[in-house]
């Protein structure tokens, strides 16, 4: 069975093996020792604070287990509040309209403007899944599980959350918008640039970056057409999050121009329509078969999701299987919580 | 031989042939019958009007080929700029980003839309005839407005610019403007030029970005060009910068051609000028005792009656001799009070 | 009854009488002969217009008639784009952080700025409701009778629909706004500087205002304070649209920082949850009593909007009595769309 | 009698002395032994080093009593600011806003972050203990400084500067300050000052605002003191004007105090300074012979050796006739060349 958790002091070796996996560009994921011990003591110490203001620089890890072997095979996380130590950058697409009466001309400009606006927001952060189990709607549970999360313990995080998407490289690698505007300023190469933004180096940026508005109309096509766009290999990611109700609200990345999409967590699908129940341990009747549900405990610490089908939909109360009821960590009459997998068509 | 004077009525016709001769670029002299009817009319009231401080005044001369009679070129000067509605420039300044923790340290040009030059003076683009674009009669024509600032330097201020034409590719094409203005004129350079010249300036304001724009952003074409002079501007520019102009760091909003300025004191025709009485020789005692073969721009009279010529002339303590037929185009007799300076 | 149509030529007078009553400060309907005539002519126009490629300066103008004397009490509309012809102008509320390591100083600076970002954007506009009339839920039938008629004609808005609402003003009717920002940039009053916003001579705005982001910490408390809230008359409004799932994202208006509020067509509730049914006419059960309801029509210049109360939720036919049909303008089997008057309670 | 030489390590204790008279708003003289050090020691460096292009070098001389043998004032250069990190001001432009519609024609002024005068050389605060602020001690020790320039030029920018303390209330405080920097900064003005002294700048390019501030929305206290000098400096100023600097718009960014500049050659000192012989003479021929009581400052020496004193004396054609005391404090002989301009 595929169980999400939160990352234990001793996912160290299999989070490094991970790492490894995840190849130029992704770099919330760097195989790095050092890094990525002191990720999983941050997690670890967010997971164990009982008493929260508000949010504040809590970053929440968790890992998708195969129960059957024991091993970790991907990995996902939330950031309670981005920007509190470092600067979070990103370009508002901006509109300028200059009209001159006495000519009878009306121009509308898209403009660039550098801001710090997510400053404070919690953030949906990256998500790794090892090829071999890219089935089975594993990347689904592995995706939507932190919106069961976040559905049980809304105190941790802003009203609002986001996601950074990838942007779009050329086939030579390039980015086509850091090509036309920021190597410009930066005198650096793009990979440079987003490493050391990855390492939480972000100081750099204020300190390089334009500050005042660029028009996009001076751009090459080139970049002007990658501004909002996702790399070909995470449109499945951006697809899925828009279907819970992420929408694009015209913020992108200063390097490559990928989108930044929001939802008011309240908003998302997964939160909304998810409720509790209580649980009780049996043989579930059609199970295996029917619609996908997702299914987490109410608890912080020892927070599990899983996946199961059932064939007649859940009431008030909820039969679990032994096994289910083991790995998600409850008992008879414990509060769980349960969501569709996926959001039901439109009218 | 040439002479210099104020325009008047019936040089209509020939400057709007002049106009035509110049073409685009030539924002301050469309080829508009109205519009030069006006600027001569406006000069002429300048001229007769009592001016204390500079104001909105402008002033225009003509170049007289005094063999023909006929006017083949044709300069002017504006009192003040920018006060009817400001007067547009781009200001090219460094933003410097620096990154210690990087070892980057970066010095990015931008164009910053300014008005730096409302309220100042303005030589504007002189036009000669193509037959006429003689050292002679291009120096006359551009420092004779020199000699009438000296002669009236109240009606001006301090500073005095000029902006040159900027370049264009072998179509006519400015670079810079198919990299910039474009975007947000939505017309071509030509339409933008000629409205900039005949309507009133404020159209530019309602539609130049707001934003500086950073220099990298545009075109190599574009960049390439900032600041660089039109090749048949050159012997101008090359007169001004002669006379004491300086660029600093301005270019034009359309085609990115230079300004020069200058403060007026530091002008090399009017540091130099000198002036004094009216000597008169013939023409043969000049050439025998011009050994040196001094030739010198000379300036009479007031306002309307204002006059330059070039000749050959004997520099005295007392003033400057001048054979009979140069003070005769001057319309000045023995004993006048008139300006020089060498040519 | 209270009924809910497009204005018509003959309603000058009404509106003039209308537009008398609404005082200082409502720019949006101002008694003046000419405007108003070209308000109902464009009004005319809009829902005269069947073919429509995109969405672009249609204005469209509803009135309230109270059918028993015939007279208009009310008056409210709707825009199909803004900023298309004069730029449309608001300041939005950015984050600007400046850290330095070193010093180990992080601050977050709210700032104002200016853009047009709101361009091409439709507008849910102003309402305005005659005193006398003010019981009843009549105030809500004109409200959301436009989300009646967005959720008829979607094709004929943005996706997005904004709506502006009125700033604070201190007790002597001065915006502290405006005193401590605007007006060294206007040298006008403030009313004059409204009045000619409302007229649509925006292009003033563009040669006074501040081009360069304003730090809102510079600006004196009593201004900074006002910045997004709604004067107290309008509170209720922004209560029922804020119900209905519009939002404020940080977008004020530049004069009195009065808050812009938005929301996807598609997300407003009245929209998300009507439905259409097929209307039949005879004797309603339960009437007048019960749950209230909007109906209304599915026609353009004859749209009809009404509100009806049951006892027992209509299923996909609706009885409509023979006044409520006659009003509504439909016949056996015509369509009818209805919704809820108001939202249901949140889990 | 005053001398002015460069400083040395034995002075440091003087100089600690006067930093703490001279309190805040001298960002840079702080009253820190291990800074004055090591300025004392890059002075020294910067006099034994040959310099061929001004660079970061900075200089420092003291003033002497030679009555009492004690330091009692200080001054300094720095050949180029804003090598390590911009040197940064406002500079105070005024944004024009017009509406030809309204008939309003706003200008309104603002403050733009630059560093205009990065890669400039400066004249540093002079600090002068409050029992000998005299005229002829202040200007030897600011004067001082402008015949070093006058002989080591290549050391220095043709563009010299000089930053003037800004005005602070009854209570000390700054008006600018409170209105502005304390929001950028989160930390008091004496802090923000001290540590613009002794670290980095990188700071002040980390937390200052981005973008222009309007002057308009500043409280009308700290409207009111942009350009204003504090009256402890007024005398300072006073000088630097009569030296021909000039206010061009720059203010400092903590507590708005204008910055004044001038082109090197274009200050009086420098332009009036004469070089030429000694010449020797008693005390009593010089009282006898200077009958129109002439006081000159007069300096001999290079860099190391470099002293400056002020003494009545007679301009001569060959040179300037001293007294033999005069000369003994320059440590110079007959013949010996010497630079002097007029008290």
């Amino acid at each position: 069975m595929m169980v999400i958790r939160p990352i234990q002091i001793d996912d160290m070796t299999s989070l490094y093996r991970l790492a490894e996996q995840t190849g130029v560009g992704f770099t919330s994921l760097i195989p790095d020792e050092v890094i990525l011990q002191r990720k999983i003591e941050a997690s670890l110490h967010s997971f164990a604070k009982m008493e929260l203001n508000q949010p504040a620089n809590e970053d929440y890890l968790f890992v998708l287990e195969d129960t059957e072997t024991g091993d970790v095979v991907g990995t996902t996380g939330l950031l309670a509040a981005v920007g509190l130590e470092e600067p979070f950058y990103s370009y508002h697409i901006g509109t300028t309209t200059h009209s001159s009466r006495e000519l009878g001309v009306h121009n509308i400009h898209p403009t660039l403007v550098l801001n710090n606006d997510y400053t404070g927001i919690s953030e949906v952060c990256t998500l790794f899944l090892e090829e071999s189990y890219r089935h089975s709607k594993n990347g689904q549970l592995l995706s939507k599980s932190r919106f069961m999360f976040l559905a049980q313990f809304p105190e941790r995080f802003t009203e609002k959350i986001f996601a950074e998407m990838r942007g779009v490289c050329d086939k030579n690698g390039l980015s086509p918008l850091w090509e036309s505007l920021g190597k410009h300023f930066f005198s650096i190469e793009f990979e440079r640039a987003d490493e050391l933004t990855a390492l939480g180096s972000k100081q750099f940026i204020a300190e390089l970056m334009p500050h005042n508005p660029v028009y996009v109309n001076l751009l090459p096509e080139s970049a002007r057409e990658v501004l909002g766009k996702v790399h070909e290999k995470t449109a499945p990611a951006r697809h899925l999050l828009e279907q819970e109700g992420f929408r694009f609200e015209n913020y992108v990345d200063i390097f490559d121009g990928g989108p930044t999409i929001e939802a008011r967590i309240s908003d998302i699908r997964a939160v909304r329509e998810s409720r509790l129940c209580l649980s009780s341990v049996g043989t579930p009747k059609d199970a295996n078969e029917g619609t996908h549900y997702l299914v987490s405990n109410a608890k912080l610490e020892d927070f599990r999701c899983i996946l199961i089908q059932r064939a007649t939909p859940p009431g008030s109360g909820l039969v679990l299987s032994d096994e289910e009821a083991k790995h998600l960590k409850v008992d008879y009459k414990d509060p769980v919580r349960i969501v569709e997998l996926s959001p039901h068509a439109r009218r | 031989m040439y002479l210099v004077r104020p325009a008047d009525f019936q040089d209509l016709p020939a400057l709007e042939r002049l106009a035509q001769q110049a073409g685009i670029g030539f924002t301050n002299f469309p080829a508009n019958r109205d519009r030069l009817n006006d600027k001569i009319a406006s000069s002429k009231r300048a001229l007769q009007t009592d001016v204390v401080n500079p104001g909105d005044e402008t002033y225009l001369f003509v170049l007289v080929d005094e063999a023909t009679g006929d006017v083949v070129g044709t300069s002017g000067l504006e009192a003040m700029v920018g006060l009817e509605s400001p007067f547009y420039s781009y200001r090219i300044d460094e933003v410097v980003h620096a990154s210690p923790q990087l070892q980057i340290h970066n010095r990015i040009p931008a164009l910053f839309l300014c008005h730096d030059y409302s309220g100042t003076s303005r030589m504007m683009a002189m036009i000669i005839n193509n037959q006429h674009q003689n050292p002679t009669a291009m120096s006359l024509l551009s420092r004779a407005r020199l000699l009438f600032i000296a002669k009236h330097s109240d009606r001006f201020t301090q500073k005095l610019f000029v902006e040159l034409r900027g370049d264009s590719d072998k179509h006519g094409y400015s670079p810079f403007w198919e990299s910039l203005g474009k975007h947000f004129f939505s017309m071509d350079f030509k339409k933008a030029d000629y409205l900039s010249g005949v309507s009133s300036k404020h159209f530019i304001a309602d539609l130049m970005p707001r934003y500086p724009i950073y220099v990298p952003t545009l075109s190599s074409e574009a960049q390439d060009v900032i600041g660089v002079v039109h090749e048949d501007s050159a012997k101008t520019s090359d007169l001004l910068l002669d006379e004491g102009f300086e660029f600093r760091g301005y270019v034009d909003i359309f085609d990115a051609g230079p300004t020069v300025e200058a403060r007026i004191q530091d002008l090399r025709t009017i540091r130099e000028q000198k002036s004094g009485k009216t000597l008169i020789s013939t023409k043969s005692e000049i050439e025998a005792k011009n050994t040196d073969s001094a030739s010198y721009l000379i300036s009479a009279g007031h306002l309307e009656d204002f006059r330059v010529t070039s000749a050959r002339a004997i520099s005295q303590v007392a003033g400057l001799s001048i054979d009979d037929q140069t003070s005769e185009r001057l319309s000045i007799g023995s004993g006048s009070q008139i300006q020089w300076a060498t040519l």
